[in-house]
C-alpha cells in the first residue's frame, strides 16, 4: 500500500460543514500559505535571520484545527510553528516581527521562528527540541482535568518525532490517566531530509503505535480542511468529556524543504508533482467552487489576504531592533536575571 | 519543638505546602500508595487522595513535562526524581525547556514547579545512584538549586521553593535522611538565596552545602581544639541564587577560603565560588584558595572505597591543617 | 484476562528437551535459588551493603537462556542480574565477594551488586538506570552484524522498564537494522512498589507494543525453564540467521521484595500465594519426577548447590576489602585518573 | 598545503581515519545521504557506503546506545549528535553509561567511541540550539573533551580522539564551520591534553577554547597596539585532558589571567581554571583572576540580542583594559 492510497483508508467523516466556515477554513489556508511564502521572500532578502521552518503544504491541519479548538483549549506546536501561531488568532504582523527579530516580535525576538509562542490566544509555544512538547501538552491536560475546567491540549508534531523517546513516555501516560490530550502527528513523509520509512519499523509511524497505548488507529487526509476539522471536532469533544487522548495521524506532505536552507532535493520529483496535485488550498478552491461557491468572492478573500500580509510585513519592518535590555530581562519571575546578591 | 528527622521533614514540608494550597499536587514514581523509596513521602496519599499525590510509570520525561505543564496553566505542582542520577534520563525537560521557556517567550510563561529528588553518595549505591548532580543544575541558565542541610532548613526551604514562580530543583542528601534534628512548631518557611553562619571563625572560611555541612562542622571544631585553628562555616542552602555577599564578607573578615563540595572536583560550585572570591577580593587573600572535593572519578560501590572518595572530617581537617601552615 | 490465564495464551514449544538438559537446567535454576537466599542470609548478617535486587521466583527465564545462548553472545542485564550472571558461567564466589564488596569480588568491589560484569563470560554488564541497557544491546548486535560474527545480544529488563522512552527508540531501531538481538521482558507485575497494570496503557506492556516495530507478539511462562528454553532457542537462531530482532515477555514472579529493603507488603496475599504454586523449581522437579527422574539425584544436585554455595560463600568471606589505591584506577585506557597534566 | 573549511575539515577528518581503520564507522541522522544539517559529511556515504555511514531515526538514545555497544565489541564509532543541544535528550548514554562503565566493571570495558556535534552560538538559532555544553562535559568524570578551533586543529584533535581508547566528546563550534585555513598534506594527528600557545606575551594570559579562540587573539592584538598590554593567548583544544601545565607556566610568567568562555558563567571551565591557579600558584598573581563569559542567561534569537551575549572582541579588550589598570 503506497502512502497516497492509505490516504484513502482515512475517516470518512459524516459532519455537515456549512458554507461559512468552509470559507473560513479557505481564507485561513490562503493566510497561511501567503505568510509562509512572504517569510520565505523576506530570507532572501537576508531579512529574516536564523532559521525558519514554512508549512507550505500542511496549511489544512492547522487551519482546521484553528477552527474546531476551543477558547481556552491550548496550542502545542514545533519549530514548524508559524501556521499554528496563526491558526489560533494571533496577528500575523508580531508573527513577522518575530521572524525577523524586530522588537515588536511576539517575544521581543527573544525567542525567535522556533518558539513562536502567545499565551493569550492560548497558544502555549514552539519547542525546537524533538518531542519534548509531548510530555508538556500531558502536563496542560493533566491540569485541565485536575482543575476541571473542560479544557483541551492539542499536540501537533512531526511523524519524525515518533520515533523518539518523549513520544511514548508521553502517550502512555496520557493512555493511563485519560487525559484530555489530542496528539496530531503531521505525516509529511520526511524527518528533516531523511525518509520516514526509512527510519521507522511501521509504515505509519503515529497510527501503527496507537495499539501500543490502548489507542484507536486513526489515519486522515491532511489536505482535507473538512476531513481534518471533522476529526478534530470528534476528538476534541471526546477529550473534553474525559474520555481520554487521541492519537491522529494527519497525511500531508511538506512542499518546500526542511528549512529555509533546504532546496529538499533529496525528493524524487514524480513524488513532488504528485503532492502538489494534492494542494490543500488549490483543491479545496475547486470543491468549494464546484459546490457552488463564487469565484468572486475566493478572489475577494485571496486580495484581502495579500493586503493582510502586506500590511504586516511593512508594521513588521517599521519595528526596530529589540532594545539590548532586554538580554537580561526575564529569566527569572521577578523580572531580571541576577543569580546573586 | 517536636523531633524530626529529614526524612520525615521531606514528608512534613509537602504537607505543609499541600494543606495551604489546593494547586498543589505531587507525583512521582512509587510516592504514593508505597510513600517513596525511601519512605519519605508516606502518609501523603492518605491525606491528600489519589487526586493530588500520583504514582506514575517509570517515565522521568513523562513526568517532567506534566509539572511543567501543569505549572504553565495554573498549578503548583512538585515532582520526585527518585534519584537524582535519573536527571540524565530526562534532562531536556529541565536544561532545554524548564529553565529556557520565561526567558525565550519573553517572560509569557511563569513555571512555579518544584523537582525533588535524592542526591549524593554514602550508602554504598555505586556510580549510577550517589551522584552530585548540583553542578548539572548550577550550569544552566534558568534554574534555582537549593540543597539543604538540616531538617528545619528542608522544611523551610522546601516552602520557599513551592512558593517561587520559577522551577526549583530541590536536592535532599540521601546520606542524611536518618539524620534528627528539633523543628519549630507552626509553619516554616525561609528564603532562597540566604547563606547561614553556622559557625563563626577568624582564620579562614569554610564555604560548603549539603551533606557536607555536618562535616564541615565537626571538621572546624577540631581543628580549632586541635590546631587552634578557628574557621568559619558557611552552608550557602541554595547555590541559585547565590549568597555572594555572605561568602566575600566573611572572606574578606578572615582572608582564606576552603571550599567543601560532595561534587567530583571539575566544575563544581566551589570553582564558581572560587572565582568569585579571586575576582572580586582578591587583594583581600592572604593565601591560596583550596577546593576540597571529591576526586573526579565515578563513584565505586564497596564501603572502604566509597569512603575514601567523598570529603570526610579527617579529610577536611588534613587539607585545612596543611594548607594553613 | 487474568494474567494466570495470560500464560496459557504463550508460546507453544515443540521442542524437544532432553533428560540430560533438563537436570542441567534443574540445577542451574538451584544454584540461582540458593545463591540469592544466601545473598539475602548474608544482607540480614549485615555482610552485604548497599543494596541487592534479588530473582527469586524468575530462575527459568535466566538458566534457559544461559543454557540456549551460544559462547560469544551477550548478554546485557539490569541491576537484578546475579542469576543473568551465573547463568553465563560466572563462578559463585567472585559474584558473592562483589555483592560484599570485597577485593575478590568481580569487579573488586568497585560496580557492586548492580553492576556485575564479566566480559570474559559475554556478561556485558547489569545497568541500573531503567532502560539505558536496550540501546547499549543493540549496539552489540548491531557490531555483530557488521563484523559478520553471527553472535547474538540477549538483553533483560522488567515489565516497567516497557514505559521509559529508552526502549522505544531502541526497539525500532534495531528493528529497521533487523539487528540480531532479543529483548526478554521479564514481566513480574511490578516495578518497584507499584502494579504494573496501574501505569501502563496496555495488559502486556511488552507483547502489546511488539506491533508498534513491526514485531511478532510473544509471550511465554517464565516460570516454565522448557517453554523459555524452547523460545529462547527459536528466536536466537532466527537473530543469528538475520532474520532480526525479537521481542518476548516472559511471565514470571517476583517472589520477594523489589530490593533488599523492601518486604513487599504491597502484594495481596492471595496473588503471593497464587504465584508460589507455580514456583519454577518445585513445579519443575514435579515435572521430571513425573517424566522419571529419579528424586535421588535430585536431591544429590541440591546437596552439590548447597555445597558449592557454602564453599563461594566462604571464599568470599576471607577475601579482604578491596585496597584503597583502586579508588583512583580505571576511569581512563591508560589504567589511571587523571584529567590533567 | 590545502586550503580547507573547518566544515570541510570534519569530513576529510571523518575520511582519514575510516580509511585507515575499517572499524570505524560513523552515524546519526541526516548524516548519510544528505551529508548533514551543516553539510559537514558530504561524500561519507558515497566513499565509505550505507554499511560503514548511516543515517538513524531521531533518536539519539538509541544512537548513542548504538555507539557505546559497538564499542564494548570491538568498532571504534563515531555518532552525530546534530546539535549540543540534544546531548540533553541522551545525556543518560553519556554520562551514567559510557562515562562510568569502565572504572565500574573495574577496567574490562573499554569504550572507544567518538560523538562529534555542533556547538555554540552565533547563528540566530535561538535558545535550544546554540547552547555552549562543554562545562556539561566536564563536569562528569570519565569523559575527554575536545574543541577544536582550527581547520588543522579539527583534523589532528579528530584523529586522536577516534584512536583514543575512551569516549571522547568532539565539539565543533558552528561559528567556525566557514572559517578557512592551510592545512599541511598527508596524515594530520595531534594529541589529547597539549594546549597550543597561540600568541607570546609578557602582560597576562588569556586561557581560551573553541570560537573564542579568534576572538581572543584579535583582542590581544588590539590591547597590544592600542594600550601596549601585551597577552599571552593559550589555546586549550581540550578540557579533559587539561593542560593545565602550560597555563600555570604561562600565568606564573604573565602573573595574570583572564579567561575568555563562551559558556554562560556558573561552573564554567573558566572557573574550574580559575581555581587551580587560585589554589596554586596564588603567590604568583599580581592581581584579580577575571573571567569573561556569556552572562548566565539562555541566548536570545535575534542578532542585536545575541551579540550582546557571547564575549565579543570589543568586550575582552573592553575587560582586560579595564582590569589591568
Ligand atoms: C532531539 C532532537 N533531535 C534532532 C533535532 C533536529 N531536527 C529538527 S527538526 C527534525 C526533523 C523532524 O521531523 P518531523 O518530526 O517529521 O517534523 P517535520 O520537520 O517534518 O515537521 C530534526 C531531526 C531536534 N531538533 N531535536
Ligand atoms: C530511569 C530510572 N528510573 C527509575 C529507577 C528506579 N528503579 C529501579 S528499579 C525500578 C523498577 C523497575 O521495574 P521493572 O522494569 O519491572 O524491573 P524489575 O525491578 O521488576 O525487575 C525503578 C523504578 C531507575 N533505576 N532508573
Ligand atoms: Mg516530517
Ligand atoms: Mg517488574
Amino acid at each position: 500500500m503506497t502512502l497516497a492510497n492509505a490516504a484513502h483508508e482515512g475517516f470518512q467523516h459524516n459532519l455537515v460543514i456549512d458554507r461559512d466556515l468552509q470559507i473560513k477554513l479557505y481564507r485561513r489556508m490562503v493566510e497561511l500559505r501567503q505568510f509562509e511564502k512572504r517569510a520565505y521572500d523576506l530570507f532572501l532578502q537576508g531579512l529574516v535571520k536564523g532559521t525558519s521552518h514554512l508549512s507550505l503544504g500542511q496549511e489544512a491541519i492547522s487551519a482546521a484545527f484553528g477552527e474546531a479548538m476551543q477558547q481556552g483549549d491550548w496550542t502545542f506546536a514545533t519549530y514548524r510553528g508559524h501556521a499554528h501561531t496563526l491558526s489560533r488568532g494571533v496577528p500575523m504582523a508580531p508573527v513577522m516581527a518575530e521572524l525577523m527579530g524586530r522588537a515588536d516580535g511576539l517575544m521581543a525576538g527573544k525567542g525567535g521562528s522556533m518558539h513562536l509562542t502567545s499565551v493569550e490566544h492560548g497558544m502555549m509555544g514552539s519547542y525546537a527540541i524533538v518531542g519534548a512538547h509531548l510530555p508538556i501538552a500531558i502536563g496542560a491536560a493533566f491540569s485541565s482535568k485536575y482543575r476541571n475546567s473542560h479544557q483541551v491540549a492539542v499536540c501537533f508534531f512531526g511523524d519524525g518525532t515518533t520515533n523518539i523517546g518523549a513520544f511514548h513516555e508521553a502517550l502512555n501516560l496520557a493512555a493511563i490517566w485519560k487525559l484530555p490530550v489530542v496528539f496530531v502527528c503531521e505525516n509529511n513523509l520526511y524527518m528533516e531530509y531523511t525518509s520516514i520509512y526509512d527510519v521507522t519499523a511501521v509504515e505509519h509511524p503515529a497510527a501503527d503505535r496507537a495499539s501500543a497505548y490502548g489507542l484507536e488507529r486513526l489515519i486522515v487526509d491532511g489536505n482535507d480542511p473538512d476531513a481534518v476539522y471533522s476529526m478534530a471536532i470528534d476528538r476534541l469533544s471526546r477529550a473534553r468529556n474525559g474520555e481520554g487522548p487521541s492519537l491522529i495521524e494527519a497525511l500531508t506532505y511538506r512542499q518546500t524543504g526542511h528549512s529555509r536552507a533546504d532546496p529538499g532535493k533529496y525528493r524524487p520529483d514524480e513524488e513532488v508533482a504528485r503532492w502538489l496535485e494534492k494542494d490543500p488550498i488549490t483543491t479545496y478552491r475547486a470543491r468549494l467552487v464546484v459546490n457552488g461557491a463564487s469565484g468572486a468572492l475566493l478572489d475577494q478573500i485571496d486580495g484581502e489576504v495579500m493586503a493582510e500580509v502586506d500590511r504586516a510585513t511593512e508594521q513588521a519592518k517599521a519595528s526596530g531592533p529589540p532594545p539590548v535590555e532586554l538580554v537580561m530581562k526575564d529569566v527569572w519571575s521577578d523580572g531580571g536575571s541576577g543569580w546573586r546578591n | 519543638m517536636a523531633q524530626l528527622s529529614y526524612r520525615e521533614a521531606v514528608g512534613a514540608a509537602i504537607a505543609q505546602e499541600m494543606r495551604r494550597d489546593e494547586s498543589v499536587v505531587f507525583l512521582g514514581e512509587d510516592v504514593a500508595a508505597a510513600g517513596g523509596v525511601f519512605k519519605a513521602t508516606s502518609g501523603l496519599l492518605e491525606e491528600f487522595g489519589p487526586r493530588r499525590v500520583l504514582d506514575t510509570p517509570i517515565s522521568e520525561q513523562a513526568i517532567l513535562g506534566t509539572v511543567m505543564g501543569a505549572a504553565m496553566t495554573g498549578l503548583r505542582p512538585i515532582a520526585e526524581i527518585m534519584y537524582s542520577d535519573f536527571f540524565a534520563v530526562c534532562w531536556d525537560l529541565v536544561a532545554n525547556q524548564m529553565a529556557k521557556t520565561r526567558y525565550m517567550t519573553n517572560g509569557q510563561v511563569s513555571l512555579p514547579l518544584v523537582i525533588r529528588t535524592g542526591n549524593g553518595g554514602g550508602l554504598r549505591f555505586g556510580a549510577q545512584h550517589s551522584q552530585s548532580i548540583e553542578n548539572w543544575a548550577m550550569a544552566v541558565p534558568g534554574l534555582k538549586v537549593v540543597m539543604p542541610s538540616t531538617p528545619e532548613d528542608l522544611i523551610g526551604l522546601f516552602a520557599a521553593s513551592v512558593r517561587d514562580n520559577d522551577p526549583v530543583l530541590f536536592l535532599e542528601s540521601k546520606s542524611l535522611y536518618a539524620s534528627k534534628d528539633e523543628i519549630p512548631e507552626g509553619e516554616i518557611v525561609h528564603r532562597l538565596g540566604e547563606a547561614k553562619i553556622k559557625r563563626v571563625g577568624s582564620d579562614a572560611t569554610i564555604v560548603t552545602i549539603g551533606a557536607m555541612v555536618p562535616r564541615a562542622l565537626e571538621a572546624a571544631e577540631l581543628l580549632s581544639s586541635g590546631q587552634g585553628i578557628d574557621c568559619e562555616v558557611i552552608d550557602i542552602r541554595s547555590l541559585v541564587p547565590l549568597d555572594a555577599k555572605a561568602i566575600l564578607e566573611s572572606v574578606a573578615k578572615t582572608s582564606r577560603l576552603f571550599t567543601v563540595e560532595e561534587n567530583p572536583r571539575l566544575c563544581g560550585w566551589g570553582a564558581e565560588v572560587a572565582s568569585i572570591v579571586a575576582d572580586e577580593i582578591f587583594y583581600d587573600l592572604d593565601g591560596p584558595i583550596v577546593r576540597i572535593t571529591t576526586p573526579h572519578i565515578p563513584l565505586p560501590a564497596a564501603a572502604e572505597l566509597e569512603d575514601e572518595t567523598i570529603p570526610s572530617v579527617a579529610k577536611i581537617v588534613d587539607v585545612i591543617k596543611g594548607r594553613m601552615g
